[in-house]
């Protein structure tokens, strides 16, 4: 580490974020921001705030409202030269744009031979527990793990959000960075009905000033465990540690941070270890990302496994605005799950 | 033979940017507001290629001395006037009530629609009550004039047990079929594409039945809006389409959208589609123009796209505070006014109204609201137990309940037993 | 069956396709048909050929090229009460009208409370193994498969085409009706350096002339067998019959149909006989929907299972033009994936 | 207040047709050709605003006696026309040779440009050789002018060891950074808006190097082109679009893109872009109008929209059958001519050329092909084991192989082991 990275401030995820794109477009003049409401405003959830002024517009820019145009636009600068920082407002708004994502940036590099290249990253809130309802509260990070050519990429702490979109707006291919909302300001717990948590006391809210990297691809260990493995990202993080400090059960804790490319050694490590799983995500059940994970903890773990793999996730439902907390996977669908895994 | 490269200057990148930002004094008097009654009005039976100018000036029928003028006054008998205004000032205290609902935490989310009320309102009277409006979240309008009980939009708007939605949707996210209002989406300019297919369906089966939408400036640069202009160009499909030009599209001025090269009624110019700019804060004038655009339709002539000219006079959503990115003072400097205060004037002018008898409307329309509040949060409001019932959330994906929806309808069941809900 | 059903001719996919929609737009008025030259020409691959005539311009149309106009449209013409069964000419041209599916056509019953609804069939040819390169080739069904709110209906058979077309058609619910291009004119064994084979002599290309259903949300069983249990859809149901025949394997065959819903018990009453799984489909592997199959049947079968549950699929590559028979999922890498998973 | 809906005459939904179907006898004499020279030429510092008109007329340069007239007439010298025609010759020839290959299973597809090379190869000859072209699949004119390798093309269209981009693409869809030439989507359009994010990262870096793109008028529908309107008039993009209206879309006929209602250019109109609309088959006045649009956009002046008026002589591609749903006398009952045989008029018409050299041309362009493919097929063929390695199949997914494609890439080559290959 580099001695820019010694002082480091308590952040709370947005503040991370904006650090992260701070620090790349101070280092290299082909960073650009844009999207709806990023420039002057700063954007609706203040990610962006304080670079226009910084930076300038033509660095940090407000988009028509064309999730098409900002992402083929986006592409097109990539292959310029730049590396643009598109943002999507909400992830449910990605869709429109999912041609550019899936038929062009995925496959830029290699339709072209490496001739011409994508490096782009789609930074986007997502996730529920806001009362956003239908539309403002997705988790489509599934189906993007099944378009080759494209990395995701979900943080779960200010400081993992910070190294991880530097990493992530240094890497050559394309790479969505998916937000989890939920816990911008602090780690949710999972209990609506208790007061929210800050990110005041929590250790990863400790954000070097300058510019470090954490590594895409690599997963981190949240707590070591003997009993179960969980495998979980974004707000699902604090969700399941909660969870497994209130039930006491000792749980082996991964945090994925990066979906594709999945850090599959640490994975088979735990799982040989505890011989049980259990996969949480907020996203819909079927074919989501915790189907994938099912099947290669299965294939790569199948003669160490002692109680069927569980998975924890959204309701195959859209997103109830009222029963948000029904939907939910918090506490005590995940203390079920554990239990039933546990039971023999 | 490439072109010289020699001594080329640097390009520069123009990013647009609004005349006034927080601490600016706002100034529209270079808005070109050409004068009342001074664009023409074709016969509907003309072709759009033949009035490509109405893109480019303002449908205006309301002169500053209150008075309707020109060829699109559609000479409303003083009734209908009333009745227009009033739904212009019942919306307009239902906006009221429901923004300090969510201020007071009995719901998530509120948009209101003030200053922009004659976009929807009138339009509504102007179209026939089974006319089919597919809107943005911004015309509550049309299911208040329309008679929609507000009880019931309070009830969805609380995600209540009485909502009709049953909890389902964000607030003011609306669907009232009966009353020719689709389901409103979260997703910009979805609805355009859809309002064209309806009215497409209408014209293939003979029926008489015409089809208008909605969406702001800002949302004409989702692809929807291209595909619905080019639908409706193709087919000639009768119906209206409408874009809400309020200046602002969350902290977006309209250049964004592109303003700064043209007019939105211009966009029409460009598929061939008949096109005409209106004064939003008119209601006399969005009226004539709705009807003179839903006669083109009914009688097979296609479709008009109108721009409504206005200004969002609050903030986009309870979520928003608009001082952050533009001057306070441009509400009241817009040049266009305000569209009840105008319709006021113009009844009282006509000796048809008075200072009273709008002060009781006034009164009138918020005790109308307060009543059906109260009424509707016997229902409950947003987080307050009195919801849905749980298994409710697992109906309505499909037809019938698959296999899988019902397991997860059993364990969610279970879990709230275990958690002892 | 009624009387209409009893004569039956030989028909090849295409004419059975052609024929469900024959007979329903002849039944229901409402029944209209449009998309990019499906009208006068009847469509690329001929699927909507003779509607027109038929039918007229109003029931039959083309359209302009624009998937989120054709889908966008479709929805409004099912609201006001038709049932439009629009094409996309090949799936990989769906991508830009996802929005509209995902968000409006998969949600509207949902969000309006059954206000409104979609009863609309999206037809589009999927798949590949006719050279046509990254975008004529691309199997997307795992994405639609997490979407909540939409059926995903993929037949393997002229006579299921129809019956399953019929029935979507009649459904009203929204559904992505995927035709495997690669068996429109005659079930392919997976063999490309051998002649092809026609739907002459295969017993699922006897049609009935009028109307029938194959019900959505049925698995077929294409092959009873004790060995293992193989799960596929589409092209692959012929490549797997084939493979399993020249092996000479006792597998017992699934053809799904439908993958959402999806035949539970089917899938369960056959590997807890079996006690081995293998998942074959032609669509990359990571998140597809083999990772589904996978984690419902480790997840209701798990005592039952003697060896993992394997998947053979498209890799996780752009689908390639030159080397499409090395990408394809074929006899060769089906049997090896048998091979392993009988091994013990 | 409802409309009165009695007496109300049923809707009907209009439909589309072309004018000839298969048997008919094609008639193109009421198609509104302006005379050449009859179009005016605006300053390029006039905004886009004062010449609407330009939309709706069509910029001639060449008459029908082969002479270059009016104020779009570029005045090129003798040897930059025969370099043009001798690259739209050498772009016929290319075509048929491959589209013969393909006919002899030597490849899976092809695409010819024919009747429409114009479009490109005056096109090219107009920008600078570093202007970056987002073409579609029918311009492989633009490569042929730069003077991109034959060979290379063709072994991207056999798909072999030596293709460029590795077997991974559809023949002809090219990528040639070197030459200025992006890489080619199967999806239509989605290169619209990547052009205008590349024009605008040139004007942000104060570049001089400007954009050029190109799609078919039945893409014009798709949602891409709308977004890239847009994000080229408000930023005011340093990009050519250009729509090559060649009346087809596959089967479908202009009309289905709106044909019927407008013209393609009048698109730009709509969003205050520049709009020129220009006769596609005459190779002078495709070069003056990109000339023109390449010194707007130089200067700043931001984007214009070029309709290219042409006509799609042949089928669209190998997989179609054009007599099947368009009358067979079409092509050539086409008014605007082959825009080949116009240059070779006007050629001769100057003295600079004559029967017999355009002969000799011929036999060498198609020389010239023929040894070119004779070298590419040294590399191999589509399907006869000259292709790229088994495991280069998985590179250029990503920078770096991640393990799950190394594993996959070991399964292969196990696989390929197993199957005795
Ligand atoms: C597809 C999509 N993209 C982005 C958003 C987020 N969003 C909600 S409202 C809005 C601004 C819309 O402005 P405008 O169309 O002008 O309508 P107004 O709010 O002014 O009525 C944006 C960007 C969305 N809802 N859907
Ligand atoms: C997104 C998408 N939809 C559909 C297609 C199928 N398709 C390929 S070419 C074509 C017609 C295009 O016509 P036009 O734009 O006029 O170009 P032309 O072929 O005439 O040059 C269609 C529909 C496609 N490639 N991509
Ligand atoms: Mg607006
Ligand atoms: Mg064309």
């Amino acid at each position: 580490m580099s001695d820019e990275t010694v002082t480091t401030t308590r952040m709370n995820m947005i503040q991370a974020i904006n650090s992260a794109m701070d620090v790349m477009m101070e280092r290299d003049s082909n960073v650009v921001v844009m999207g709806e409401d990023v420039g002057y405003f700063g954007g609706v959830f203040r990610a962006t705030a304080g670079l226009q002024a910084k930076y300038g517009k033509t660095r940090a820019f407000d988009t028509p409202i064309t999730e098409i145009g900002i992402i083929g636009v986006a592409i097109g600068m990539g292959a310029y030269g730049l590396r643009p920082v598109p943002e999507i407002q909400f992830a449910d708004y990605i869709y429109p744009a999912l041609d550019q994502l899936v038929s062009e940036a995925a496959r830029l590099r290699y339709r072209s031979a490496a001739d011409f290249i994508a490096p782009i990253t789609v930074r986007s809130p997502y996730g529920g527990g806001i009362f956003g309802g239908q539309t403002h509260s997705q988790s489509p990070e599934g189906i993007f793990t099944h378009v080759s050519g494209i990395k995701t990429v979900i943080p779960s702490t200010p400081y993992d959000a910070k190294g991880l979109l530097i990493a992530a707006i240094e890497d050559n291919d394309p790479v969505l960075f998916l937000e989890p909302k939920r816990i911008y300001n602090g780690p949710f717990h999972g209990h609506y009905d208790r007061p929210a948590k800050t990110w005041a006391d929590h250790p990863g809210a400790e954000v070097p000033g300058g510019y470090y990297r954490v590594e895409l691809g690599k997963a981190a260990t949240v707590r070591p465990g003997e009993a179960v493995t969980i495998l979980c990202y974004g707000t699902m993080v604090h969700v399941v540690a909660t969870t497994v400090e209130e039930l006491g059960i000792d749980a082996e804790i991964i945090d994925l941070r990066t979906l594709v490319p999945l850090d599959i050694e640490a994975i088979e490590a735990s799982v040989r270890k505890t011989g049980r799983c259990l996969i949480v995500h907020e996203a819909t059940r079927t074919s989501g990302f915790g189907a994938e994970l099912s099947a290669l903890v299965q294939e790569r773990c199948f003669y160490h496994l002692e109680a069927p793999i569980e998975r924890v996730t959204g309701f195959d439902t859209p997103y109830p605005h009222s029963l948000e907390w029904a939907y939910f996977p918090g506490p005590v669908r995940i203390g079920e799950a554990l239990k039933k895994i546990l039971k023999d | 033979m490439d072109a010289p490269r020699a001594n080329l200057r640097p390009l520069s990148l123009h990013v647009p940017e609004p005349r006034f930002r927080p601490g600016d004094t706002a100034d529209f008097s270079d808005v070109d507001v050409p004068p009342a009654g001074s664009a023409r009005r074709p016969d509907t039976a003309e072709p759009a290629a033949a009035f490509r100018d109405l893109a480019y000036t303002l449908v205006r029928v309301l002169d500053d001395a209150g008075q309707a003028v020109g060829p699109w006054n559609p000479r409303l008998d003083p009734d209908a006037l009333r009745k227009m205004l009033r739904s212009m000032a019942l919306t307009r205290a239902f906006d009221e009530r429901m923004f300090r609902a969510q201020r007071q935490g009995k719901t998530s989310f509120y948009m209101k629609s003030t200053g922009e009320e004659a976009v929807s309102v009138a339009a509504a009277m102007a179209l026939a009550a089974d006319d089919m409006c597919f809107p943005s979240y911004r015309q509550q309008g049309i299911l208040i004039t329309r008679g929609y009980p507000l009880v019931q939009m309070m009830n969805q708007i609380y995600s209540n047990k009485g909502d009709p939605l049953q909890g389902r949707q964000l607030p003011i996210m609306y669907s009232a079929k009966a009353f020719g209002f689709f389901s409103i989406s979260g997703n910009l300019a979805t609805q355009y594409p859809q309002a064209v297919g309806w009215a497409m369906a209408s014209a293939a089966k003979g029926d008489t039945r015409i089809a208008a939408t909605w969406c702001g400036e800002g949302s004409t640069a989702e692809g929807d809006f291209h595909s619905a202009m080019t639908f409706a160009t193709v087919y000639k499909a009768p119906v209206i389409l409408n874009v809400v030009n309020n200046q602002w599209a969350i902290s977006s001025f309209s250049g964004f959208a592109g303003a700064e090269a043209t007019t939105f009624a211009a966009r029409a110019v460009g598929y061939g589609i008949a096109g005409l700019r209106v004064d939003g804060n008119d209601p006399l004038a969005v009226y004539a123009a709705t009807l003179w655009a839903a006669e083109r339709a009914r009688t097979n002539q296609g479709p008009t796209l109108i721009e409504h000219f206005t200004y969002r006079a609050e903030g986009h959503s309870t979520s928003d505070d608009p001082t952050a990115y533009r001057s306070a003072g441009e509400p009241n400097a817009w040049p266009l006014g305000d569209p009840i205060r105008r319709l006021k004037d113009h009844l009282i002018a006509l000796g048809e109204w008075d200072e009273e008898r709008h002060a009781a409307m006034d009164l009138e329309c918020a005790e109308e609201v307060k009543r059906a509040q109260k009424e509707a949060e016997k229902n409950g409001i947003l987080g307050h137990g009195l919801h849905q019932p749980f298994e409710s959330m697992f109906e309505g994906v499909f037809e019938q309940i698959p296999w899988h929806l019902k397991e997860q309808q059993q364990q969610m069941l279970d879990e709230q037993k275990a958690a002892g809900l």
